[in-house]
């Protein structure tokens, strides 16, 4: 025990059997509007079957096209939410959309947390010229407008939510391996990974045991700042006709798709998308930032 | 420091190398030109003339080394829908887009700084996540539908502002907070923990120390200091919504760059999409390049750590 | 000041013993009694005793030296005195009189009128202490701005008055300077500079000279000396050189986990160290100039969080008896002047 | 503008005025067209689309149908397509004759119609543009032209090789080729091609004030021009979002709004003043790629068949087009040569899935992709809802514009398996040119998708025949073929909707949309503006 670093950060994030404990606490204190809609959304998401009134793909029989909601004139207690230009049922696709999203969402920004920081770890560890070589792709890709490269790409491999997910893991990697490359370039050069290293540990060893729980921290926090960005981006290629294909009820194209009613009075089909990619996004990034202050991590030109 | 500065600049150049290769690929992978142009009465002989007239008949290696030699040459090709060099229709709608980007420059920052400041003095207050909550919003409404809403509100119900197009400062607005909004999020994030950094550092320790009132604290000492890093973000961020306010744009028919974009994607415009990413990659390598080589300048531990 | 109020702590501060505790006949300058900041984290959820119930005195134109290892609580300590703590600290209980005024009474905006004119701080790193976008002039103008509200052509002769002082050399050109021009030698003297641009009847200085090579160490100690002097002030030292100390001071505080465990001249302490841990921190007095000493005490510093019971030191105590463990030690005030907390000495007492 | 300005709340102005006019300037009004000096008023169109600036230039037509809007407004050719009439409008030709042979025709010029510079259309003009027209079917008058006579200053005459039956079609509607739109040589040799098409001079009624490429084209009325011009400014607009354009529409903004969606359609009618203009436009139809195949299931022409009768056409067009569409049998457009009649498809249900228990599908099957033409992919969707009726499972594959035509010229192998597309296509001209494009083995969109070896022999044929009768009574076959086998099953006539603001003048929205070829709104001098 004699090596334990002496920074309370560090003795943190090698506390590997306190984690699970950690993340309850952690969980408990962060701020209770994200972990409410978050965790209302998970089970909404888990659960959409049983929950969901209706198919979401297909319109209710009985139904028209545009019915209000419920409580407006015409509208019905079936369709609580009203129905689209399908007459497909609002609620349902919303119910059913929140699992879409949060897939795409979490998915993407799994794909893209882990490429970028595979990528960071490997060029700020072994650097040289892999380091080069992965740091001027990253810079070019970084140069490169992320709605381009993601049109691009979307157009390449075809849309279809698993693609979408890929898509946007390639295109946001690139910001997880520029900061959590400099983290590691600091860690490098820390006294427990010198010691490591004169002990004879092994270069994969010390990242394992070493390097990355160190960046978790980091990495955690890109990661719950990257979720929002993710979910809109995906809207975005929804609205260049890019993104989850149709007729799956992503919120993104939901609100995409009857962007055109906003103008015409039907409000129901794009204010109740709308608010709900407004409340998960709002959410993450509140839970995002609360995560950044208590896990302090560099991380400030986020 | 020569030798840091010739190396930044290798790198940059590297960059853009990678950068253009990328672009000449994927925009070739992705879609036939001709085959969209072409409708119902064309022939293939008709979509073969077009091929050869627009060079697309010969190989991609040449295809990409005429393309590089001309970029040298500060050449980027001519757009095959407005048969103009991309280079003159790319600083045609230059000014526009700057305008736009200026203004949603500083709407970011209007909306950012403050939030960030109040949420970085008066942290965990109701004031911090009221500015948060501001802040926010704009990452977290889809730029296309937060344009429309405007559109509706400001437009059609009250009629205060034109819809859209370019023309005076009435136009500019809507374009500029919906473009703006979205990276107000990114300010305030850097400004409250710039600030924070800042406010915990030894100066600002030491001018409490001399017993200074808290608005000199804050204002004079802290903020020019905090925001260094903040204006740099920003000039960074102006490059991006400058070259790629692609559905903003669209959403408001604004004559810039990002729809010059929009469109040479969607009709596989190869010079016009290779032209405009080259440049936007130009200007963000660029700024990055001079703020590399200026913090560097500032404080010489970044020479070690890159 | 005491803003969080006795609600804020969640449960009542741990009452040192202090029988005998000598009651000051004389108004001292500074006089700090049972000073005790504790942090609150995580919500409330847990708490620092950063300072432990600290108590010392002082008088005009002498010198404390306060020691002990990072983390100890001296530089809490000394930003308690002139109430600048960060968010989650709070003083809990004692009081610091300074001219007879309890500091921990006034509102910010009275301390705001103390500090920087009757105390003044010289903080750790003259690096980081001046603020590099603003010349040298205006930084060392603030004080004499603010608190004598000096203007113009008078203002520009204090500054270079005080430059002067601080031996900058041509002051009225370098005045005109910024932090990054100057070597960091010359940025100490200025941060000295700003430091008695208020005319304080104390300065504080924490760990002044960590930062600066051997020479230039040498030379600022001197300057220190020497105006204090020609000034009278007095002067509060925080260091973990005891060399420094040695050459400073004409008395010591030694603090371990928020708690001075040894008080006493600065000759007897070096002659005669009553506690184990003074005697360790003896053991391994380091090299002047060099960054961090060398220490032979095993272990590691205690975490603030989780203090061992009875006497913090005793896991790292080579001197320890059952006691120790399970009793806090109370304070033994001894013959020579030196004040310790150790039950060794309480053997040594009883003994017949 | 040198006249002064006209109003009509002030009758005696206006006399004045015109006594003036005529008492004061009787020799220049005889030189220029009397009408001019009645041009008023600014109308704004906004467009869906962005602009290509060789849109401005006839010289380099794609072929495809908005370039002519463009052209229409600042160049004018020999004879075009106007109102009802297909190809045949006399326009800068006075008189033009297709000889009896097929092998020559003459064309007699207007007399003193003039470039937007000030220089006569010459015959020589007229010669200079057909030679040197590059754009769509270039290749086919390359071929068959022997030479260009200039008969005198005001006629020439166009010879073949061989009888040219097409020639006409070809040469006169606008969406098709261009040869007969006539730039001015020495400035278009002047400036070069691509000067050309940044700052285009033609013999159209409006020339050209202010063109941001791509963006914004601004037009002013020629007074030159030989039939009268009413608006004096015209300004096309891009603006690729269709809500915004309603929003524009609604605010005054905009005169004229281009391609207003589906859901849109019931909204914009209903405000005020506004007039929708639903023209049809191209013929959607459903595509069974590879059918030949005999694993299959499209091979058994009464499971195609079964897909007709699933489909409502009627419920597709209330839907996507608020019923402006057009439920037709035949999918090529009445309007194009040779195009027959047809019944109207039924649908039924029931029978559907008794044709598919008669080929062994008794409980249906899986159709791997349905893809739409992008980016109508709620024809899709609506196509996929109501196949599932009589069993056939699918599932829609959504791609982008640009993918979707490079996957088409792929070919078969693009698509493997059970497919279906939903294609669409505006058919101009003759009916031939879509066989040849979307159903002839090879074609450039078709590929080897279909390939129905007689109907192409078939097709060859009347490619080759020079006997008009011959030829109709092949195209009507070759038709019939197709319907019948269901080699392609029709759906609807897709509505173009427009939609016309209170600002213009405009009885009914054919006032406005009058040309059938191509649903556009030229002639656009034609346009007027409402007295305030």
């Amino acid at each position: 025990m004699a090596t334990i670093p002496a920074d309370p950060r560090l003795a943190r994030g090698a506390a590997a059997p306190g984690r699970l404990q950690s993340v309850i606490k952690a969980v408990r204190e962060a701020p209770l509007l994200a972990v409410v809609i978050l965790g209302g959304l998970m089970l909404v998401s888990i659960f959409a079957d049983l929950i969901a009134p209706h198919d979401p793909t297909f319109p209710v029989q009985g139904a028209n096209v545009f019915d209000p909601p419920f409580w407006m004139e015409g509208g019905r207690a079936t369709t609580p939410l009203g129905t689209d230009f399908q007459g497909r049922d609002i609620l349902s696709r919303l119910i059913h959309g929140a699992r879409v999203s949060l897939i795409v969402g979490l998915m993407g920004t799994l794909v893209a947390g882990s490429i970028g920081t595979a990528m960071g770890i490997v060029s700020g560890y072994v650097g040289g010229w892999v380091d080069q070589i992965i740091m001027r792709v990253t810079d070019a890709w970084l140069a490169l407008p992320a709605i381009v490269f993601a049109i691009f790409l979307a157009a390449m491999v075809g849309p279809s939510m698993w693609n979408i997910i890929v898509i946007l893991g390639a295109v946001y990697w690139t910001r997880y391996a520029r900061v959590i490359r400099g983290e590691v370039l600091t860690l490098r050069e820390r006294e427990f990974v010198k010691l490591a290293e004169i002990a004879g540990a092994s270069k994969l060893r010390v990242i394992k045991k070493h390097i990355l729980p160190n960046v978790m921290n980091t990495a955690t926090v890109l990661a719950s700042l990257t979720v929002g960005v993710v979910i809109i981006a995906e809207a975005s290629l929804s609205f260049l006709g890019v993104g989850v294909p149709p007729p799956q009820p992503a919120w993104g194209l939901m609100l995409s798709e009857a962007r055109p009613t906003l103008m015409a009075g039907q409000w129901w089909l794009t204010v109740f998308p709308g608010i709900c990619i407004l409340l998960i996004v709002l959410a993450t990034q509140l839970f995002g930032d609360w995560l950044r202050v208590r896990l302090d991590p560099q991380t400030r030109n986020l | 420091m020569p030798q840091f500065i010739l190396r930044r600049v290798v790198y940059s150049i590297v960059t853009l190398f990678i950068l253009s290769a990328t672009i000449f690929l994927v925009v070739r992978l992705t879609g036939d030109p001709v085959a969209l142009m072409a409708e119902a009465s064309a022939r293939p002989e008709d979509l073969d003339r077009i091929r050869q007239q627009w060079g697309l008949d010969r190989s991609w290696p040449v295809q990409y080394a005429t393309f590089m030699q001309n970029a040298f040459k500060g050449e980027l090709g001519k757009s095959f829908n407005y048969r103009l060099p991309v280079i003159e229709l790319y600083f045609q709608r230059l000014p526009n887009s700057l305008t736009l980007g200026l203004a949603a420059t500083l709407i970011s920052l209007l909306i950012g700084v403050p939030a960030g400041i109040i949420s970085a003095v008066k942290v965990n207050s109701g004031w911090d996540n009221v500015a948060k909550g501001v802040a926010l919003l704009g990452l977290s409404i889809p730029g296309f539908w937060l344009g429309l809403v405007l559109i509706l509100v400001f437009s059609v119900w009250l009629r205060w502002l034109p819809t859209s197009g370019a023309g005076d400062w009435r136009h500019v607005i809507m374009p500029a907070v919906a473009l703006g909004w979205y990276f107000a999020a990114s300010m305030l994030r850097l400004t409250r923990s710039s600030m924070l950094e800042v406010l915990g550092s030894e100066y600002i320790k030491l001018a409490r120390l001399k017993g200074l009132p808290d608005v000199v604290v804050i204002a004079m000492h802290a903020f020019k200091n905090a925001l260094i890093p903040v204006f740099t973000l920003a000039g960074v961020n102006m490059v991006v919504m400058v070259n790629a306010a692609v559905i903003i744009e669209v959403i408001f028919a604004w004559p810039g760059i990002g729809r010059l974009l929009y469109e040479g994607i969607f009709q596989r415009d190869f010079p016009l999409v290779q032209g405009v990413v080259i440049m936007a990659g130009f200007m963000i390598v660029a700024i990055n390049l001079v703020v590399d080589i200026l913090y560097a300048f500032i404080d010489p531990r970044i020479r070690l750590t890159r | 000041m005491n803003m969080g109020g006795p609600d804020m702590a969640p449960h009542t501060p741990q009452r040192s013993a202090r029988p005998g505790e000598a009651v000051a006949h004389r108004a001292h300058l500074l006089q700090i009694s049972d000073l005790q900041t504790h942090f609150f984290t995580f919500g409330g959820t847990r708490v620092i005793k950063a300072v432990d119930g600290v108590s010392f005195t002082l008088d005009e134109g002498e010198t404390l030296g306060l020691v002990g290892e990072s983390g100890s609580g001296k530089t809490t300590t000394c930003l308690s005195i002139v109430g600048l703590l960060p968010h989650a600290a709070r003083i809990v209980g004692g009081s610091v009189v300074f001219e007879g005024e309890d500091l921990t009474r006034k509102t910010q905006r009275e301390l705001r009128r103390i500090r920087g004119r009757r105390i003044a701080v010289i903080l750790q790193d003259p690096m980081a202490s001046l603020n590099p976008l603003f010349t040298i002039f205006r930084q060392v103008a603030e004080p004499a701005f603010f608190h004598q509200h000096l203007r113009g052509r008078s203002l520009r002769d204090r500054v270079q008055h005080l430059l002067r002082a601080v031996r900058i050399p041509s002051p009225e050109w370098r005045m005109r300077d910024y932090p990054h021009q100057m070597s960091g030698g010359m940025r100490q003297r200025i941060v000295g500079a700003i430091a008695l641009a208020g005319g304080p009847k104390l300065v504080i200085a924490d760990e002044p000279t960590t930062n600066l090579d051997v020479t230039i160490q040498a030379q600022y100690l001197d300057l220190l000396k020497d105006i204090q002097r020609e000034t009278g002030v007095a002067l509060i030292f925080v260091t973990h050189n005891l060399g420094i100390v040695a050459k400073m001071c004409d008395k010591v505080a030694v603090m371990y986990a928020g708690k001075i465990v040894e008080q006493a001249p600065v000759r007897e302490l070096f002659d005669d160290p009553k506690h184990p841990y003074t005697r360790a921190l003896l053991g391994s007095v380091p090299k002047l100039g060099s960054k961090e000493p060398l220490y032979s005490i095993t272990g590691q510093p205690p975490n603030p969080a989780h203090l061992p019971p009875g006497c913090s030191f005793h896991p790292r105590c080579p001197e320890a008896v059952p006691r120790c463990t399970t009793e806090e030690p109370r304070d033994f005030h001894l013959a020579d002047g030196s004040v310790a907390r150790c039950w060794l000495l309480d053997d040594v007492l009883t003994r017949p | 503008m040198t006249h002064p300005r006209f109003t009509a709340h002030n009758a005696f102005l206006i006399l004045a005025v015109a006594l003036v006019l005529i008492a004061a300037a009787s020799a220049v009004l005889s030189l220029s067209p009397p009408v001019s000096a009645a041009a008023k008023g600014k109308i704004v169109l906004a467009w869906h689309s962005g602009f290509a600036s060789r849109w401005l230039d006839p010289q380099e037509h794609d072929g495809t149908a908005t370039p002519d809007n463009f052209f229409t407004a600042i160049h004018d050719a020999l004879i075009k397509n106007q109102g009802t009439q297909l190809y045949d409008h006399p326009a800068l030709a006075e008189k033009f004759a297709v000889a009896a042979d097929a092998k020559s025709a003459t064309f007699t010029l207007r007399k003193g119609t003039k470039f937007h510079n000030g220089d006569p259309v010459t015959a020589q003009d007229v010669k200079f543009s057909y030679e040197n027209y590059r754009g769509a079917k270039a290749d086919v008058f390359k071929k068959k032209t022997e030479r260009v006579e200039l008969v005198d200053d005001r006629t020439l005459r166009f010879v073949f090789k061989e009888p040219f039956l097409d020639f006409a079609i070809l040469f006169g509607t606008a969406n098709v080729a261009a040869p007969g739109w006539v730039v001015p040589e020495k400035y278009y040799k002047q400036v070069g091609p691509d000067g050309f098409k940044q700052k285009p001079i033609g013999a159209g009624p409006f020339k050209l004030v202010r063109h941001e490429p791509g963006v914004k084209v601004e037009l002013e009325a020629f007074d030159g021009y030989y039939r009268p011009v009413h608006v004096k400014q015209l300004v096309m607009t891009s603006v690729p979002e269709a809500a915004t354009r309603v929003a524009m529409l609604e605010r005054g903004e905009a005169d004229i709004i281009y391609n207003v969606p589906g859901e849109l359609i019931a909204k914009v009618g209903k405000l005020p003043g506004v007039t929708l203009a639903p023209v049809l436009s191209g013929s959607f139809f459903v595509e069974f790629p590879g059918f030949q195949d005999p694993k299959n299931p499209f091979r058994d022409k009464r499971v195609r068949e079964a897909v007709s009768l699933a489909i409502d056409r009627r419920a597709m067009n209330q839907a996507e087009t608020a019923g402006m569409g057009k439920v037709t049998g035949n999918w090529i457009n009445d309007d194009v040569q040779y195009a027959i009649e047809w019944p109207e498809f039924p649908r039924n249900v029931e029978k559907a899935k008794q044709l598919l228990r008669e080929a062994g599908y008794a409980n249906g099957f899986d159709v791997e992709w349905i893809t739409p033409l992008p980016p109508f992919y709620s024809r899709g969707e609506r196509l996929i809802a109501q196949l599932r009726e009589v069993g056939i499972r699918a599932r829609l594959q959504t791609m982008e514009r640009g993918i979707y035509f490079q996957r088409l010229q792929g070919g078969l192998k693009e698509f493997q398996g059970t497919q279906i597309i939903l294609h669409g296509t505006r058919i101009a001209g003759s009916w031939s040119f879509w066989y040849e494009g979307h159903f002839k083995c090879g074609g450039f969109n078709s590929r080897d998708r279909i390939c129905v070896k007689d109907l192409d022999g078939k097709f060859d044929q009347y490619e080759r025949s020079i006997n008009p009768a011959e030829r109709k009574k092949l195209a009507e076959e070759i038709q019939r073929g197709i319907l019948e086998n269901y080699y392609i099953v029709p759906v609807f006539r897709h509505a173009f909707v427009n939609a016309i603001g209170p600002k213009v003048v405009a009885q009914k929205w054919q006032d406005v949309f009058p040309t059938i070829t191509t649903g556009y709104a030229y002639p656009w001098e034609d346009l007027k503006v409402k007295d305030q």
